[in-house]
């Protein structure tokens, strides 16, 4: 009796999980979701609390992952970033994050844009993309799911595939040098 | 071989079609089946033998044929990436030839003691078995050490682009069949230490050892394209 | 220690071998059923019951209905699907299944007919019937042939599963990439899909092993090549050719997977890769594999047509040589299904001359049953009316083959619908029409029950009806421009009527299926009975009882025609003497004249071709999930595959107990 | 959406000639075949007497021969022969003729696949003579066109069946196409090879005009895109760089530059929107713009959120765009 529950739980979170991963969600949110306004002082009374309930539906998402991956060419992020490694932006492969790693905060970042050159993008990017390409930057620094994570591209061989990305633990800094540049 | 009995009994009858009695004429009269009233006896015949009259052989014979059309597809699929590229290899300089050739020579002096130990089981001599055996195991044991260092010879990794690709599963498949035909001299050697020996087992000896060959003859190909075709 | 000092003594061991395997006097075999040696194999060959027995078993007869069972299964699951998407199709801009569904229904469709079922059923039923038909007691390497249904039976399971989950396969059943590979295949589908093939081409290769081993060792003595019966030739015909063709579609699969998880760039054009390497090394199996499936079935129809002619076959060798044809044309047609892509004029002519010549043998064929049925007195029963329906559709769907041969035809309606008719004209004229005759023929072999005859006239009319009405339309539907495919179409487009037909003769196919798994059931129950042979046949299985006992002969029969139940030589050696009783013991026999070669003790029951099996698919999907599994994994599945080769101390002793050098 | 014609018996231009009167060659001989068949079988039906499974089975052809059988069954298989080299000589003959299609003075077409979608770049000497357009070829009556294919991301393939068989766009491999339409007319292409989501939606029309037809509409499409002349449409001009649009499209002559999707210069020029999902239409090209998931799900293009005002005027300023 109790195998056959715990094969039923088994089974459930089983499908959960797949359906999670390989749900191909062809519909736009019906209305925009505003997260919380970005924090840059940690300050506060209490646990920093920055999540929304939208983080599962596409960091664990592989249509959303791959999504975000094909809107990070097609909008130019690659111009400044260039493929995670960082350019005239900062990089997106690694551990240091300037503006936060949570989901939340690269929504406000690219959604408002920042200081030294990071463009808004607000209005341009329907919601439901700006998800899509938060997902896929937490995914270069191996912060969403492995499992749906993307595999290499049909392109040129630059760096390892998001999906073979270890997780790396978010560090705040500053940002680097970035006062030198115009 | 027990000596015949009497002539065997599908050839003996007569046959009202010329056809039937031309096939049974071109039979041998050595099989010691014996014919008695309507049955044939078959009871003195052998439990095992070796070669094609094994089960396994066939087995082993189409296993080997499985593999080897892996081999040959894959390196059509090698000669296909090369002729679609400008330069070849590309990103990497051909791999070293070192260790590649001291595997070839390592190899193919292999097939001596694999010889022997064939032959030996062929007599079913025991002693002369497990020695071959574990010289046997040392050598492809010694093969395998040299393939870890082939592969640190190829100066390219498998996802570099696709030149890398094409060594790396090339050289990996090759590397399958040496560890799991490793795996298998293992366990032939150990089931040849502990008694009792049927004589069944002499035939398993004598088929790896002979599958062996196919690792030998496969590797020859596999060379010439990992190591010498990027130099052409 | 000295029980065990005492045991590496030869005497002593001799003595304790024979006291482990049998008390008192050998047992030998011989004929007669109630026998004392009848009842010793019975001893000798039943399994364990319960589970441990079920998941233990080497029986052919046994593994050999799994397959058939299991395929059934999964065609009738494929078939609803189709249904689904008939329906789909049934109307234009229908909205009942989107197109992220819709392609994963007609992936899994193609992959569950293609890989899952008709292999499958083809090899299952060779299982069973093969050792019967040569007379031997069981086949070769049965406990390979064993974990191969594990490995199909898991592999198969895990794809569905899959697509419960919405990770069914979706790039089609060729997976061709980039749409499969590492940047389009998004998420785990083609990973599963990846892994299956994998898993069912291990058991198409496994089990064509042990067959063709056994068609060419294990004949009753007498059954030389020239006598051999003509479906054990299509089944060695059809074994040689897998053996040559699945490794093909293996490597491609691991290709496309070491693109997937290791990011290899095989098929990367940007690196090197080349996308159509994929589609040669599919087709280079793609297209022996439709004759995989469709020899078998020519097998079938040279085994029923004279039953129920009432004559031997006639050009037994003409047929033979016909088949062995076929096997070696089909390796040069690969390249018809790549006519779209870019190729070198010389290969077209080539290879429009050999999808155009390989009609020649199926030709002959043709007419050699014709021409038995001319000259025969024929039996109508259920199986022959499948035969002569497999008469109407194949036929019409090689003359769409031919067409689609020539190389400009082939263009303009690849690809399209036309193609669709095309391979189902085909493949189920071809296969499943065969199919359903052998199931009406040998089901009394299995059960010991005859199918309901009324019942199958019944299943044969809507099935035949039923499938021309789906299918025929959809030739006018290529040539009217639609392409395969699609989930959906424009009203405008003009498809709409012929699509209603077409949706309107599924659901007659549906009816007929449904009719059959009544029959079916309703046959077991309580069916007439068959007795051993209910139809007057002529081959070695329908010599034992229906269904046959564990060890299949009392006394392994002993061969001197080409039809040994209808021409029996008198001064002839009926049957084989002196096999043991006590141990599963058979015979070796020589590759071309099948004279006594070698006695043969078949392997025993073993869990490990299971355990095997289930540490095989961890394994696959482990490495899916983490590269670093490509090499753990392999550790479980090794120690899996010693214990299986392992000798326990009662098959030594029983290896000692016969024991006789050559 | 908008018909056109699409029926391998129905050619409209040299080559798929050429096939249909191959077809017109198989599909006699084949058919006789099959009917010849069918007839051998039910005489031998009708003719062969009935026998139950206790009739003794004849075994008398296992020791002699039948010649009689053993004739028909030759003649029955040399005939087989003789008609299958017939037809091999007609394919080998059509392959021959769609190969000699003269290709002096042709029109030069890039055609780039993409999921799911056609993008065709129309070659010219002069570089400021080249343009782009998408999901539209027109080319002239009588006159040989080459289509350069190439595949931008999986592998498409180009069928017109009322011009020429199909080919694919393959990545990495770009390959050409010959045909020539001879009839003025709007055919229907479609692509031909499984290609994800929106495989059904991705229509291809060829649209063949009398030369001077042919002339009027290329300098049409060379220019820039017109300037927005009414204040409704001007103020959709500027939401279109605003917007999300801009990101992916084109417009030649202003500052969308996207080059993500179809290039929109002349977009109301053209007889379908969404690779000829829907007839291109006010209201249709109102909802596509609003929520182009509902006709084509999967579609790389996103649903917008945008107010009443602003889609009318986006839409506005599209419809200006000749």
């Amino acid at each position: 009796m109790n195998v056959r529950a715990a094969c039923c739980v088994v089974a459930a979170i089983v499908s959960l999980a797949a359906c999670q991963r390989e749900k191909r969600d062809f519909e736009a949110p019906t209305k925009a979701v505003t997260p919380p306004p970005v924090r840059l002082s940690e300050i506060q009374p209490g646990a920093i609390s920055t999540k929304t309930s939208l983080e599962g539906k596409y960091e664990d998402n592989a249509f959303a992952l791959s999504e975000g991956k094909r809107l990070f060419g097609w909008y130019n992020c690659t111009g400044c970033h260039a493929h995670g490694g960082g350019d005239k932006g900062p990089a997106l492969m690694d551990r240091v994050w300037i503006y936060g790693s949570e989901p939340a905060q690269i929504y406000a970042t690219i959604v408002e844009g920042r200081p030294n050159g990071m463009p808004s993008f607000g209005g341009h990017i329907p919601d439901n993309e700006v998800w899509e390409l938060v997902a896929y930057v937490r995914s270069l620094s191996g912060l969403a799911s492995g499992m749906a994570s993307p595999n290499r591209s049909d392109t040129m061989h630059v760096k390892a595939p998001e999906s073979n990305v270890e997780a790396q633990q978010p560090v705040t800094a500053a940002p680097s040098g970035a006062s030198e540049r115009p | 071989m027990t000596p015949s009995t009497g002539a065997h009994p599908i050839q003996s009858s007569a046959s009202p079609a010329k056809a039937w009695r031309r096939e049974r004429e071109a039979t041998p009269a050595s099989i010691p089946a014996i014919r008695r009233g309507d049955a044939l006896d078959v009871s003195m015949l052998p439990s095992y033998g070796f070669g094609t009259r094994s089960l396994m052989w066939w087995g082993t014979l189409a296993m080997s044929t499985i593999e080897g059309m892996g081999f040959v597809l894959m390196i059509l699929v090698y000669f296909d990436m090369q002729s679609r590229a400008r330069i070849w290899p590309n990103e990497a300089p051909p791999p070293d030839l070192l260790w590649g050739s001291v595997n070839m020579v390592l190899a193919l002096l292999s097939i001596i003691p694999n010889l022997l130990a064939n032959k030996a089981a062929d007599d079913h001599d025991l002693r002369k078995v497990r020695i071959w055996l574990v010289v046997v195991l040392v050598v492809v044991f010694a093969l395998m050490g040299v393939r870890w260092l082939e592969f640190h010879a190829l100066h390219i990794r498998w996802d570099t682009s696709g030149y890398g690709s094409a060594v790396w599963v090339l050289l990996g498949l090759h590397t399958f069949n040496l560890v799991t035909n490793f795996a298998d001299f293992v366990v032939v050697t150990a089931v040849m230490f502990k008694p009792p020996i049927d004589g069944k087992r002499y035939v398993d000896v004598a088929e790896n050892t002979g599958y062996w060959w196919f690792i030998v003859l496969s590797w020859i190909p596999v060379y010439l394209v990992v190591y010498w075709a990027p130099r052409l | 220690m000295s029980r065990l000092l005492a045991a590496l003594d030869p005497r002593e061991l001799r003595k304790a071998a024979r006291a482990s395997v049998g008390r008192g006097e050998a047992i030998y075999d011989g004929p007669g059923w109630g026998s004392p040696a009848a009842s010793a194999l019975d001893r000798t060959w039943r399994e364990k019951p319960g589970v441990r027995g079920w998941l233990e078993t080497v029986d052919h007869k046994r593994t050999g209905k799994r397959f058939v069972f299991t395929s059934f299964v999964f065609f009738c699951a494929a078939g609803i699907l189709a249904a689904i998407m008939r329906s789909q199709l049934a109307f234009p801009d229908s909205h009942l299944v989107g197109p992220d569904l819709y392609d994963q229904m007609f992936t899994m469709h193609g992959t569950t007919m293609m890989f899952i079922f008709a292999v499958p059923v083809m090899q299952g039923m060779a299982v069973y019937l093969i050792p019967l038909m040569v007379g031997t007691r069981n086949t070769a390497f049965p406990r390979m042939t064993a974990c191969a249904f594990w490995l199909y039976l898991l592999g198969s399971l895990s794809l569905w599963v899959g697509f419960a989950l919405n990770t069914g396969a979706d790039a089609g059943w060729f997976a061709y990439v980039p749409l499969a590979g590492p940047e389009y295949g998004i998420g785990k589908r083609s990973d599963l899909w990846n892994n299956l093939i994998n898993l069912t081409e291990a058991m198409g290769l496994m089990v064509a092993v042990d067959l063709a081993t056994v068609i060419l060792k294990m004949r009753a003595p007498g059954m030389s090549l020239r006598r051999m019966p003509v479906f054990a030739w299509s089944i060695l015909v059809t074994s040689v050719m897998i053996i040559f063709a699945m490794p093909s579609v293996m490597l491609a699969a691991n290709l496309a997977q070491f693109d997937r998880t290791f990011a290899t760039h095989f098929f990367n054009p940007a690196e090197g890769g080349d996308v159509l390497i994929w589609q040669h090394l599919f087709w280079f199996f793609g297209h022996p594999e439709v004759y995989f499936i469709f020899i078998p079935a020519l097998g079938f129809i040279s085994t029923i047509i004279p039953t129920f002619a009432r004559r031997p076959l006639f050009g037994h060798t003409a047929v033979v040589l016909s088949m062995i044809a076929t096997g070696f044309l089909a390796f040069g047609l690969w390249v018809h299904h790549m006519f779209a892509t870019n190729l070198p004029e010389l290969g077209k002519g080539f290879f429009t001359a050999m999808s155009m010549m390989i009609a020649i043998p199926t030709a002959v064929q043709i007419f050699c049953w014709i021409a038995t049925l001319w000259s025969g007195r024929i039996n109508l029963r259920a199986p022959i009316l499948f035969v002569l329906g497999f008469f109407f559709i194949l036929v019409l769907g090689g003359m769409t083959g031919i067409m689609i041969g020539a190389v400009p035809f082939d263009l303009q309606v690849h690809d399209s619908y036309f193609i669709v008719a095309h391979l189902h004209y085909v493949l189920l004229g071809g296969a499943v029409f065969p199919l359903f005759a052998a199931f009406y023929y040998w089901f009394p072999k299995f059960t010991g029950r005859l199918l309901d005859e009324r019942l199958g006239r019944w299943q044969f009319w809507t099935f035949f009806v039923g499938f021309n009405v789906t299918f025929f339309p959809m030739h006018l539907l290529g040539l009217a421009g639609m392409p395969r495919r699609i989930y959906t179409y424009a009203a405008d487009t003009g498809w709409g009527t012929l699509n209603l037909v077409a949706t309107i003769g599924a659901a007659i196919i549906a009816v007929s299926v449904l009719l059959f798994v009544v029959n079916v059931i309703r046959t077991r129950a309580g069916g007439e009975a068959a007795g051993d042979d209910p139809w007057g046949a002529a081959t070695l299985e329908w010599a034992t009882h229906s269904p046959p006992p564990a060890f299949n002969f009392v006394a392994l029969p002993v061969v001197a025609s080409r039809e040994p139940l209808w021409a029996r030589e008198a001064d002839e050696p009926t049957h084989v003497s002196g096999l043991s009783a006590q141990v599963r013991e058979g015979l070796v026999t020589t590759v071309l004249d099948a004279l006594p070669d070698v006695r043969y003790a078949y392997p025993s029951p073993s869990i490990w071709p299971a355990v095997a099996a289930v540490t095989v698919v961890v394994w696959l999907f482990w490495s899916n999930v983490t590269p670093s599994g490509m090499w753990y994994g392999l550790i479980p599945p090794a120690i899996a595959f010693i214990l299986w080769y392992w000798p326990t101390r009662r098959e030594t002793a029983e290896q000692l107990l016969l024991q006789r050098r050559p | 959406m908008t018909g056109g014609l699409h029926d391998v018996e129905a050619p409209a231009g040299a080559q798929a000639q050429a096939i249909a009167q191959l077809w017109h060659v198989l599909l006699p001989v084949c058919t006789i075949v099959f009917v010849a068949v069918l007839v051998a079988v039910f005489v031998a039906l009708r003719r062969a007497p009935r026998a139950t499974r206790e009739t003794a089975p004849d075994v008398s052809s296992l020791s002699q021969p039948e010649p009689a059988l053993a004739r028909a069954v030759w003649a029955g298989v040399i005939v087989c022969a003789v008609l299958l080299l017939g037809l091999l000589a007609a394919s080998v003959f059509t392959d021959r003729a769609l190969a000699r299609l003269p290709l002096e003075d042709a029109l030069h077409i890039r055609l780039t696949g993409y999921q799911w979608w056609w993008e065709a770049q129309y070659d010219d000497p002069a570089p400021s003579r080249i343009f782009t357009t998408a999901n539209e070829l027109h080319v002239p009556v009588g006159r040989p066109v080459i289509v350069t294919l190439v595949g931008a991301d999986v592998i498409h393939s180009f069928w017109v069946p009322s011009l020429h068989g199909k080919k694919d766009l393959i990545p990495g491999r770009p390959q050409t196409i010959s045909f020539r339409a001879d009839r003025p007319g709007v055919y229907r292409g479609t692509c031909a090879e499984y290609c994800g989501y929106q495989h059904a939606h991705m229509v291809l029309y060829v649209i063949a005009d009398t030369p001077n037809d042919f002339a009027y509409w290329a300098a049409r499409q060379r220019a820039p895109a017109a300037k927005p002349a009414s204040a409704l449409a001007q103020q959709g001009a500027e939401l279109f760089l605003q917007k999300s649009c801009a990101m992916c499209h084109a417009i030649d002559g202003t500052g969308a530059q996207g080059r993500n999707a179809p290039n929109l210069t002349h977009v109301a020029s053209r007889m379908t929107i969404g690779a000829g999902t829907l007839a291109n239409s006010v209201t249709n090209r109102a909802a596509w713009i609003l929520d182009p998931q509902q006709f084509k799900p999967g579609a790389n293009m996103p649903s917008q959120n945008m107010a009443p005002d602003e889609l009318a005027a986006i839409n506005a300023y599209l419809g200006t765009l000749q």
